[in-house]
């Protein structure tokens, strides 16, 4: 008997089984009774060779239709130097477990303190955690840690500008808890913080917004985080990291919390995941920030070294007290953002920043010309703009006939709301990698179908 | 050797990357009006400014300071370190999934529907469950979107009143983590002497309040819950319902299922059982998969093959919604696919079978050295005690562990679980063969019989890493968590 | 300034000059005289960015078109496991040099030790070398050691079976040299040896000749060893060294060398390079053999280690007397066959060479029931055969049908030899790659053309 | 930690890899007539019978005791270990390229053709002559074809008395063994006092009988020969040819051309200069480039572009045939095609100065403490001589090369060029930054500094590896070379 991936041979099994002194593997699970042992084979298929698996995969893989993606929507794509997956590839790295024995771990260690301090040098934040799923769970471990943080509140306030599906994601998260979600209302496709302070009562742990926003839009939060504090409430904003290579940080807005995902800054869209999400605290939230913290200390001979550390936040310490259940986080992603982040430097990411916003706007600005569409609303954004169709008919068509092009034109905002509102709303996001020739390509497929 | 932060080696001006020039008509860029400065960032960050070969070496450096499955036996208890198959890495990477936007349209994504309907299929034979979700990123995220889907069919079922969530005391430690997340009270079931589910205590505990009693079986001593059957008519009698960590499935994988054994949903995780790997904490992924009754509160959208092809379907009026941004960690999902693949069957009964006959193996070899205060066999792990090397040696389970470094090991899970006193928690998984089972427990005896002789060793140790025990007082005391 | 892989600033610019004593980049290149100075930069493109080099490779490399090949002559396409291309992307043996320095070599050198011992393991032969550059150049090698092994001989015999391309390598090494390359005669797809008595006079250092020949058939080498010995010259067979899994080993036929191509064992077809030659001799031909040899030794504290060895062969010692000129050879394609081989063991090399001989030999066998071709001659053969067209317009349609359905049905041996008796044949290689499906794809485009 | 031999980890029955079953009708195979006995392998060939994980693992493991570029600074005098850019090794290992057989049609290859043919332009431009060949796959390759095509050029010519090949006494190896190689007789040209091609001596050995003069530019001293035009003018005023060996090109390409200094053919290393990995050991690439001259004696076939795009060209009458059993390492030369395609010309020119500037500045640093036998200033490399630490202190340039084993640094060159004793020939490359350099001759200079007051601890360097200097003369006197 052969199998992938087990090395036994028959003597190895019958010199094993003679040794522990059973007679055959049914004595292995003499512990179960007869009715729980599976008399067949569970009923998936038999396994298959290396090359049958290959072959099949490659197949199947093939089966999806690949296109120069005008889609954004939290999933961008944005250029990635070769030396990620290069360095993202080496099996010192991809087949370790959490770095619990830290005299074999420096390696991993070193790289995760490596992205703490980029995510605080980025956000301004004073402590970042080691990585967190992904965005909309980094949003709910920011309200997680507003309530803990402020003692007897329950309701988060929420902008209705967040993405969809980060709503959606802390929906579920207050489902069937005596937590809150509380909407504010929007204006022109902005959060509108006009009566903020009839909002912030007592019960509220925190404010959490979103720029660039659901609709790509970014956001004004000048005196906010002064009106939350003066009720007691943190500010939480949650930012695509690489966007704060040109907009205000949290830290610049006073946020007490920084969240979002890095997917932009190292990570392919891989039908969505992993991506990496990121949380960032002030140095008064450093105990109660979740998931996995990476510090830096000094062996018996003084020898500088890092380690798991503040882990009496955490799970497998404090169980039901712990700040939050994080366990596996999302280590592999975060070390690809860190190597982006390295190659890049801050020129880069400034770079990579800058051309997004002109690319977007150029597109948006011929778009923009065209009968039939208008841009919804006039907000300041950076790589992504919202653009609304007059006639639902040409809004299929100028799908249809972009991916006939070999374009994905946009994300739909009604296909992730469900809302009838957004319907005609088609969000078109624009990356420093789609070349100039791409833009033109999408803008003489546009006029076509508009024109 | 040690290797300086990446940014101690900055220069100003250095670049390893740059972007093409922007080729847009120049008057667009002038003309275009720039933000309003109140939206712009004030302050530089400070991010390292080397050279490609900068950050090639810095990185290369780091991973030979590190160590995986490839590099040696791993036998993380409770972590199922088994090895990942390169033919899954190569196959996720394939430009096909990884150019792929998660928004585009569903007849644009046949590909990577149909792995993961198929996944959820496999996974459903291989469970005996109903259906699943993928959704979840990491088994304690699993446990948190299983927990919540309980909540929600008690609410629907007018039970608002059950808000308990029970945990035997040797749970994981994301068990009632992820209880309390959800907003249950949490309430700790003993150990009888065998190590097993004291079933007198928990009767006490169970009443109309109570939703779930969540449990791993095996165990975190590595021990069948032989009274799994009565444990779970007890608590469906109670009303409630019975949850599966399914972080030990790999000890009876293919020999037996959840199902069978009365659960009502689990999680799995994939980075444990199904051979992803576990890139240094993760991406892992932890779908849930449960019975009929449970499949209307399933996390949206779920995946369906209808005439034209896989589709997504929102419609499931009782989901607790999302549980993620998109889909979950999909190239994690192509890999646990790949695996089921490549096994079979007949192969993942084998893979479970192998990792208890490997596990027994090693207890038996270390039981005339060890304490092995509960059991005398095991199924996949077993928790070994180093109480009477403290008492009599001042030994520890941490020495014994850091003494395993300098032989090319990692160590094993220690101190966990906490009703063992100097425990250390062992799984060999079925990917090691007798031959490294043999050294490894060659190594251990030697260490330990060297550390009664040698205390000031086996203190020291390890001697070969370029740091050793670290400082973690001064790493809490005084945090220096950023450059 | 930035360039790509230049880290100098220009501070660092200035910096160094200044440290030297120099003022500018002119001052680096005094001692070249006005007029070999470029003035201009040489007319070549700009730099490109490494995302537009990978649009442009990318868009390059798909202007090949792929197919199900049958194509064989040299090149085969034989399963390759996952574990060849993980191992041989680890950066420490890809970066590195020929390892001059042992003990921070120990890896490639202990690799390369258990290359030679495969090597010998298979041929049967003592002695293995590091690697050549090919099959072709291993031949040529072997003409070398030879005339060196034989005082006063100039003479190659050449059996007229071997590879054309082989052929021409050799043709040319002779060229313009006192070497003399004769062939013997050939007969129904074999070399004829029933005269070869008459041609091994003293002028003759060797006989080479080759199994599976350039027509696929496998040859019978009794009693040639003792004849070609009687004459004091050496006997050296060239093979696919994975066709030694199912026929008799160059030893076993009495050879002094063994010589041929690993392609098959590990290497993908990659346009036909890199690809790593082979060569193996007895004890007595150790000192002549070309090229790195890696032996085992002991240090200072008897530990064992791995090192270069029997340098006084080489040309850096040597220089003009060294037995070859041999530098740099395919050490990373040696390691790819080592892991190959070190994944397939014996039974996995035994079950390659097997179903490839009966997949080639079932696609034979029905192809030979078609009307308008036969099989050229009833030799034995391994997992190749020349299928021979009675009309040369069917024979190019035969060939575009197949293309059409996706497959390359052969290699015309006449594209090789540019010998008009060679136009009609065309040589169908078959690997245990091929699936039935694949092979039944084959046949029925096939019976559509000829039927 | 050593590693051992992974047919010392065989166990009879154990598999990494398993074959896809054999699918063909029943019948067929045992219908199927076996080979004639005679023609069947008798014995077994003893191979490692070990799991994948084992193959993994081994590997693994004897690459994290290998060094090379990825891991620090490898100043290899002569042999340019500049950093070699991940995109070329992924973009080489596309599917579209390496799935594609040597003997497909011309008209289906079209992807591979044009990398080749543009390679060739660009090489053209960039060396300053007309045409080349790819085929060659190593330095070595390439000097033994361009001689052959002197040799059948001066057949052509009627001159088949030039039997002859110059070389200088600092010449690489490879030289006049390629040369030997084809039959001509090496005559050596001496050296003058500032190591640089004995003019006199020269003159004294040119006569009707010499075919061509070698010569590397700069020569491995690391000097230019100043007197090139003179000696271009004096080998062909003799009738003679000039070869440039590429070796050395990294010092001038894109400054200056071979051509302009009158060479008329050359070899060049694409594993050198281009930026291609070493591989440990290979494979390299050595195109032979030509004034049009000697254009009709490339091998064949040549790549044209035609109107239906690029075809073969095997016409040339003159060619001397193939050198290669195909089109040479194909997918070494892709990625000599993206570094060009990356630096393009003021890329090149500045890598050229930039290793230039390189090697001055080490020069500079590294004078007071060691003598520099030849020459104030560099090219791309430079030679000292450790000779006054051997006379004086005992120390040899083995001894100081040994010691920056320990320090993480590759050793430089030893003991060549033989015109300088106890030689360390350096060539930092324009890879490594000013930082590095820095740290490099500082931790030389302080390994001399020690060697001199402790010549037990150099005696014995390194330290750190897995094993200390080998006995290589009982590896020569008891071979040992396979298991």
């Amino acid at each position: 008997m052969i199998y992938p991936y087990i090395p036994h041979t028959d003597e190895d099994r019958k010199q094993m089984l003679d040794a522990i002194g059973m007679d055959s593997f049914d004595d292995l699970y003499k512990d179960l009774s007869e009715d729980l042992l599976l008399g067949e084979s569970v009923p998936i298929s038999q396994g298959r060779t290396e090359d049958e698996v290959i072959r099949m995969i490659t197949s199947i893989a093939q089966r999806n239709v690949k296109g120069i993606p005008f889609l954004g929507c939290g999933c961008y794509d944005h250029i990635i130097p070769s030396t990620v997956e290069a360095i993202a590839s080496l099996p010192s790295f991809v087949t370790a477990y959490t770095p619990y024995q830290a005299e074999m771990s420096q390696g991993i260690l070193q790289a995760i303190y490596e992205f703490q301090s980029m995510v605080c040098e980025i956000t301004g934040m004073d402590v970042s955690n080691a990585s967190l799923y992904d965005g909309a769970n980094a949003i709910v471990e920011a309200a997680s840690t507003s309530l803990s943080a402020k003692r007897r509140s329950t309701t988060i306030l929420v902008s209705p500008t967040i993405h969809p599906f980060s709503l959606q994601v802390l929906h579920t998260w207050a489902m069937g808890t005596n937590r809150t979600i509380t909407l504010l209302p929007e204006k022109n496709g902005l959060c509108d913080f006009s009566s903020l302070e009839d909002y912030l009562n007592d019960d509220v742990g925190s404010l959490i917004v979103q720029t660039p926003n659901r609709y790509g839009f970014l956001e004004d939060y000048t005196a906010i985080a002064d009106l939350v504090h003066a009720k007691g409430a943190l500010f939480a904003i949650s930012s695509d990291l690489l966007s704060l290579g040109m907009q205000k940080s949290p830290a610049e807005w006073g946020a007490d919390i920084a969240v979002g995902d890095t997917q932009s800054l190292g990570l392919p869209l891989a039908f969505g995941g992993p991506a990496c999400g990121y949380m960032a605290v002030t140095k008064e939230l450093m105990r109660k920030i979740p998931g996995r913290i990476v510090g830096a200390s000094v062996d018996g001979q003084g020898r500088r070294g890092y380690t798991l550390t503040l882990q009496a936040r955490e799970q497998h310490i404090k169980r039901e007290h712990a700040t939050s259940n994080v366990c596996s986080n999302q280590a592999l992603s975060a070390l690809m953002t860190t190597v982006h982040l390295s190659s890049l430097g801050w020129s880069g990411m400034e770079e990579a920043t800058k051309q997004s916003y002109i690319k977007a706007h150029y597109l948006a600005y011929h778009l923009a010309q065209l009968p039939g569409v208008t841009l919804l609303w006039d907000s300041p954004f950076w790589c992504e703009f919202p653009l609304v169709f007059s006639d639902q008919k040409k809004m299929r068509k100028f799908i249809q006939e972009l991916r006939n092009e070999g374009i994905f034109a946009g994300v739909r905002l009604g296909a992730l709301t469900r809302d009838s509102k957004d319907e005609m709303v088609l969000l078109v996001a624009v990356t420093e990698k789609r070349s100039r020739e791409e833009l033109e390509l999408y803008l003489a497929a546009a006029r076509r179908v508009m024109n | 050797m040690s290797e300086p932060l990446l940014i101690e080696l900055s220069k100003k001006g250095r670049k390893a990357y740059c972007f093409p020039a922007l080729d847009l008509p120049r008057g667009f860029e002038s003309a275009l009006p720039s933000l309003p400065s109140s939206l712009l960032r004030q302050t530089k960050a400070r991010l390292p400014e080397v050279s490609e070969l900068d950050v090639v070496r810095h990185f290369t450096r780091l991973s030979t300071l590190s160590f995986g499955v490839d590099n040696g036996c791993y036998p993380l208890g409770s972590c199922t370190m088994k090895y990942n198959p390169k033919i899954s890495e190569k196959l996720a990477m394939l430009e096909d999934f990884t150019t792929i936007h998660p928004l585009q349209d569903s007849s644009t994504v046949q590909g990577c529907l149909s792995v993961m309907y198929n996944l959820l299929e496999d996974l459903s034979s291989i469970t005996g469950m109903s259906w699943g979700t993928l959704q979840p990123c990491a088994g304690a995220h699993g446990e948190y979107t299983g927990l919540k889907m309980v909540r929600a069919y008690f609410l629907k079922k007018g039970e608002a009143r059950r808000n308990k969530v029970l945990v035997p005391v040797s749970a994981h430690g994301t068990n009632p983590a992820s209880a309390a997340l959800n907003g249950f009270t949490i309430v700790t079931v003993a150990s009888d002497d065998e190590g097993l589910v004291d079933i007198d205590d928990l009767k006490s505990k169970l009443d109309d309040s109570v939703a779930a009693f969540m449990l791993t079986n095996p165990n975190t001593l590595g021990l069948f819950e032989k009274n799994i059957l009565l444990i779970s008519s007890l608590v469906h009698e109670a009303g409630g319902l019975l949850y599966y960590d399914g972080a030990n499935l790999n000890a009876i994988m293919g020999n037996a299922t959840p199902s069978d054994m009365g659960f009502d949903l689990l999680h799995l995780n994939l980075h444990k059982t199904f051979a992803t790997p576990h890139g240094g904490g993760g991406p892992g992924s932890g779908p849930v998969m449960v019975k009929s009754f449970l499949r209307p509160f399933l996390p949206g959208p779920d995946i369906e093959l209808t005439d034209s092809g896989y589709t997504y379907n929102w419609l499931a009026s009782d989901s607790i919604g999302k549980v993620s941004m998109f889909w979950g960690n999909f190239l994690v999902l192509v890999k646990a696919y790949i695996y089921i693949l490549r096994m079979g069957s007949e192969g993942l009964r084998a893979a479970s079978s192998h990792a208890v006959l490997n596990a027994n193996y090693m207890l038996h070899r270390l039981k005339g050295t060890f304490e092995i205060p509960y059991g005398d066999t095991c199924m996949h792990e077993f928790v070994i005690s180093c109480q009477n090397f403290k008492q009599e040696y001042g030994v520890s389970a941490e020495d014994i562990a850091k003494g395993l470094i300098d032989s090319g090991y990692h160590p094993p899970t220690m101190y966990f679980p906490s009703l063992v006193h100097e425990a250390l928690m062992i799984e060999p998984t079925e990917s090691e063969s007798k031959e490294t089972l043999d050294e490894f427990t060659d190594t251990l005896i030697g260490i330990a019989e060297r550390a009664k002789k040698d205390p000031q060793w086996i203190h020291g140790c390890p001697w070969t890493t370029p740091v050793g025990r670290l400082d973690t007082a001064k790493a809490v005391k005084e945090p220096d968590l950023h450059y």
